[in-house]
């Protein structure tokens, strides 16, 4: 039974949880989102800061304020670490990858050159009530990322 | 005497192997008083349920009951998956685009008042007022005519209603008048649960849709008989019953598109409807959940995903076959009865499974009584379509109705019953 | 595991035939991955179900399964008078005064919904309107809060709340500056689902009712765990859940005075909660029928009925000092473990048996996953009571909920998996 | 079978049936109730009309249209046989001997002194679903009468 836990609480998770990268609410921003978990009552309040980099619309920031379980709140810590300086069209693709690998059941292979530290959430796949506290922040950077680009479009 | 292998081979669409069916639904083998063996005609009312059902439900309360969604354990878990399995095999059963737009509800008439209530509350495009306009049809069951009566009532819209022919169809012939500008809903049954008609649900929808309005369809007779596609029915909202589906009491399906059911405003408040509650205010989930307050129809959820499995194990086309084939035959043998008179259209064609009559000089009551002791098992009186009753002069009228399960010799009972009644009581 | 027979002989209060009871559960002989057996203290959330519960619901479905109220065959004549027996034993067992006050609702949500929906339309004494107060608490689920919320905001009136001491009880102090006379409804819990208090409802209910409010008390944590009697309880409405009183799903219960009921409008339309229906206006049914929209949840009926009689068998009082019994056990085991902090009264007097706690250094569900892993099915979220737990300042919490058939051996697991808890994540 | 419907359909019943008596709207009359039986649609418009005779308050008349089946029509004409000419305290006593019966399930054996040719109705007491026929002309002038006697006593 302790080998079931350790598949889901792999130590690159509870690192992130004890040390979490890119916390705190940062300026500027272009997009400020706050989502909920309605089943537990976990919440991430996620601002995202795009910017041209060499003509390359691209993630300058991710920053973040998270109440939740070491699930959620590492999964905040990885994305961050993921897709800051990243291309946008790069960030979505390797957000794309996370979703299927949660969705998947615990089927899914990894792939660590896309997902680095993100691989350690192939076990949380086995877990379906937990699937979405490690989606959490990552549905909320999607809603405000492209609340980001609608809004720098509409600005035009 | 419930089968007569001889006739069942002469009629064709009956199911090829009735008496496997049969023998899948376990209350088919009860006796009555005096021994007599069981001749249900009432399934419009209720159907019958399949072993099938009744054991994934005692497996459920057995082995994996617990709370859903709210629940981090492994029954939890289990209980969740199954709940939620079921939404995705009543989803693919009516050819949901989406699995989120199945919301589950107590019964049909919940769903229908779902809408109607919630439409009260509505802002923008589905907002209603005075000068606006609800129209319905003379053959609706009381929960597609309460609600709408109710709600047109409380907002100062006005109600409007399709006449009958005397045949017992739709009378299109003032559609346009009927249909306009001012419409903001309309809503009207697939199959009329009293004179078995089936309405030309998507002819009425598109005339619907070209003026805005929105179109509900209560499919609680159609999704028993016939193959649904809820996008090809041209509904916006149908819903239907679980019970009358060979599933259980307690659970009704609402389904909606998605944009309409994200411009309505909640239902019921509390339980997984919710986002986030502050004592201020509170903010509400997203579909499906918003729509399901409270503990959900757990157990119920999980027969109901069986029986819509047995329903397409058995196939729907051969469904829709086999109770033509039993209509057609019935509509023959009700013709035999002297002083029968059948309310609702003649042919087979465009009709369901249910046929309701009168019989000159004997009342419903006194029918299904007198059946009753022959162990035949019809139902009298106006089935929650009072005004359909009214439109054709006649205070109640006597039912039968049948299922994937029912057999010509079953008929054959119903017809010799009739012709006892009318000797029991004296006339003609 | 499950039982040890020697702290079993320690415990005064304890039902003295445990292994019998826990026999009756079919669920409790589970055992869950990696061959643990199941210790079950999520029952606040969901109960388990009895045998009995379990072959009275298969019965009916197969041997007398059909419509009510409707139907004047043999089989519908055995349905309807299964469904309305099951009336009276809830009504018995509540101590209604009449069975007609009796409801069946689909859930303890829908049943609360239903008051705060009707009201809306209330006219005379219990209308609403700006001015106008409904009073609740902080302490509601949030089944009691969001209803009130949606009639308050619709009517203009003003939503105001009981607050609670540190200790998780009501505060009473202000009582004569909430309840006033612009005080219309007064709703509370009887039993908190997340702290335990049990809140003294008919002191409450007195002073309300001089001032001539309504008294709306959610039993749905009260009904399961104490002996009630309506009438002594100072309600005006009183309403529980079925498949937290070792029943199904499907079905909860609205008890309400008479006066009360006859003067509410109609809920939801439709089925047999008419009495006449015309195209101009429709007439409504006396209660229990016209809040009964629709097929009512029959087979759902016959389990609670079934439910609550095995309840009476064992006994109401002996089923209190079980859990009272197992409720300062738990609490006392609790007090052992490093940084655990119990919300709500820690004095097992004016207690249920839920008790949610926090863990310093640990997130409610990590407890709950790791608590799982060893078989102890616990809840952690915020257990649908929002408020209260932002008034503690927390977020979530984990909770433990014993019933009938909870061993003072599972508490034990309880607490060496909380040892465990901590040992994993290295707190402490 | 046929044994158990002629416990329910007696011979009295269906000559009430096919010749019922005092059917008809007549006038005078104090109170006009109309009750349904919400389940099978059955109607009566019941009118009562009360009257001094020798000092005590008696029943004049019981007129009354109805749609119904065999077992309503017929308790409908036996009520006003039985009624029309007696004292209401008598009446009500009558009445509520006629209720006992109904309710009773087929245990209570009917006291033909009083209820005449109502005893015919023990056997529908058998039938639950039947019960609710046999006894709503009865409830029609219970109601009725209680109207007439309030406003009688109002009017002084
Ligand atoms: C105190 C309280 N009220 C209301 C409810 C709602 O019950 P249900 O979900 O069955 O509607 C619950 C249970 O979840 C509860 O504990
Ligand atoms: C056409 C139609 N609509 C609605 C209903 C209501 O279904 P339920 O009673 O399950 O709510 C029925 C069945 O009674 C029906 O036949």
């Amino acid at each position: 039974m302790t080998q079931e836990l350790d598949t889901l609480y792999q130590e690159i998770i509870l690192d992130h949880y004890k040390n979490p990268l890119y916390q705190g609410l940062r300026e500027p921003f272009e997009a400020e989102v706050h989502h909920v978990n309605p089943t537990c009552g976990d919440e991430v309040t996620l601002r995202v800061h795009l910017d041209d980099v060499d003509g390359v619309l691209s993630v300058r920031d991710v920053s973040y304020d998270s109440v939740g379980c070491s699930i959620s709140q590492a999964s905040a810590s990885v994305l961050a670490d993921l897709v800051i300086g990243k291309p946008v069209t790069e960030a979505m693709a390797i957000h794309a990858e996370f979703l299927t690998l949660m969705q998947g059941k615990g089927t899914v292979q990894p792939d660590e050159d896309v997902l680095e530290d993100g691989i350690a959430f192939a076990g949380v796949a086995r877990f379906p009530a937990r699937v979405k506290c490690a989606l959490l922040s990552w549905m909320a950077w999607k809603d405000a990322t492209a609340q980001s680009q609608q809004g720098s479009t509409h600005g035009g | 005497m419930t089968t007569q292998t001889t006739t069942t081979g002469l009629l064709p669409g009956l199911l090829p192997e009735l008496e496997v069916i049969r023998a899948d639904f376990p209350i088919l083998e009860r006796t009555l008083a005096g021994g007599l063996p069981l001749v249900y005609l009432d399934s419009a009312n209720t159907s019958q349920k399949p072993q099938c059902v009744i054991d994934a439900m005692v497996d459920h309360l057995e082995h994996h009951n617990a709370n859903v969604a709210r629940a981090m354990h492994q029954l939890g878990a289990e209980s969740s998956e199954a709940f939620e399995a079921a939404r995705d095999r009543v989803a693919a059963f009516i050819k949901a685009p989406s699995r989120d737009e199945v919301i589950f509800t107590k019964n049909a008439s919940e769903a229908l008042n779902l809408v109607a209530n919630t439409l009260m509350w509505a802002t923008g495009d589905l907002a209603l007022g005075k000068g606006d306009e609800v129209v319905i049809t003379e053959m609706e069951h009381h929960s597609n005519i309460v609600p709408w009566q109710l709600l047109t009532q409380r907002t100062g819209a006005t109600l409007r209603w399709f006449g009958l022919t005397e045949e017992g169809r739709l009378d299109l012939s003032n559609i346009d008048d009927l249909i306009t500008e001012r419409t903001k809903v309309v809503s009207l049954t697939w199959v009329s649960n009293m004179l078995g008609t089936i309405n030309p649900v998507a002819e009425i929808a598109a005339r619907a849709h070209e003026v805005g309005a929105l179109v509900v369809v209560d499919a609680s007779q159609a999704v028993p008989q016939l193959p649904v596609d809820v996008v090809a029915s041209g509904a916006d909202v149908l819903v239907f019953t679980g019970h009358k589906v060979v599933g259980p009491t307690g659970i009704g399906v609402l389904w909606g598109k998605r944009e309409v059911l994200d411009q309505l405003p909640p239902f019921l408040g509390g339980g997984e409807m919710i986002e986030t509650v502050r004592m201020e205010r509170s903010t509400y989930a997203g579909i499906p959940h918003k729509f399901e307050a409270g503990t959900p129809p757990i157990v119920e959820a999980v027969g109901l995903g069986a029986a819509v499995d047995y329903l397409d194990h058995v196939g729907m086309d051969a469904i829709h076959a086999h109770e033509q084939a039993i209509t057609g035959y019935a509509l023959q043998g009700l013709a035999t009865v002297p002083g029968l008179r059948v309310l609702g259209p003649l042919d087979v064609t465009g009709r369901g499974g249910a046929i309701s009559f009168e019989l000159d000089g004997v009342h419903p009551h006194d029918i299904a009584q007198v059946l009753d002791s022959r162990g035949v098992a019809v139902r009298a009186g106006h089935h929650c379509a009072r005004p359909a009753h009214a439109r054709f002069g006649v205070q109640s009228s006597t039912r039968m109705s049948s299922y994937l399960y029912t057999t010509p010799g079953e008929i054959d009972a119903l017809v010799e019953a009739l012709a006892y009644t009318r000797s029991y009581f004296k006339v003609g």
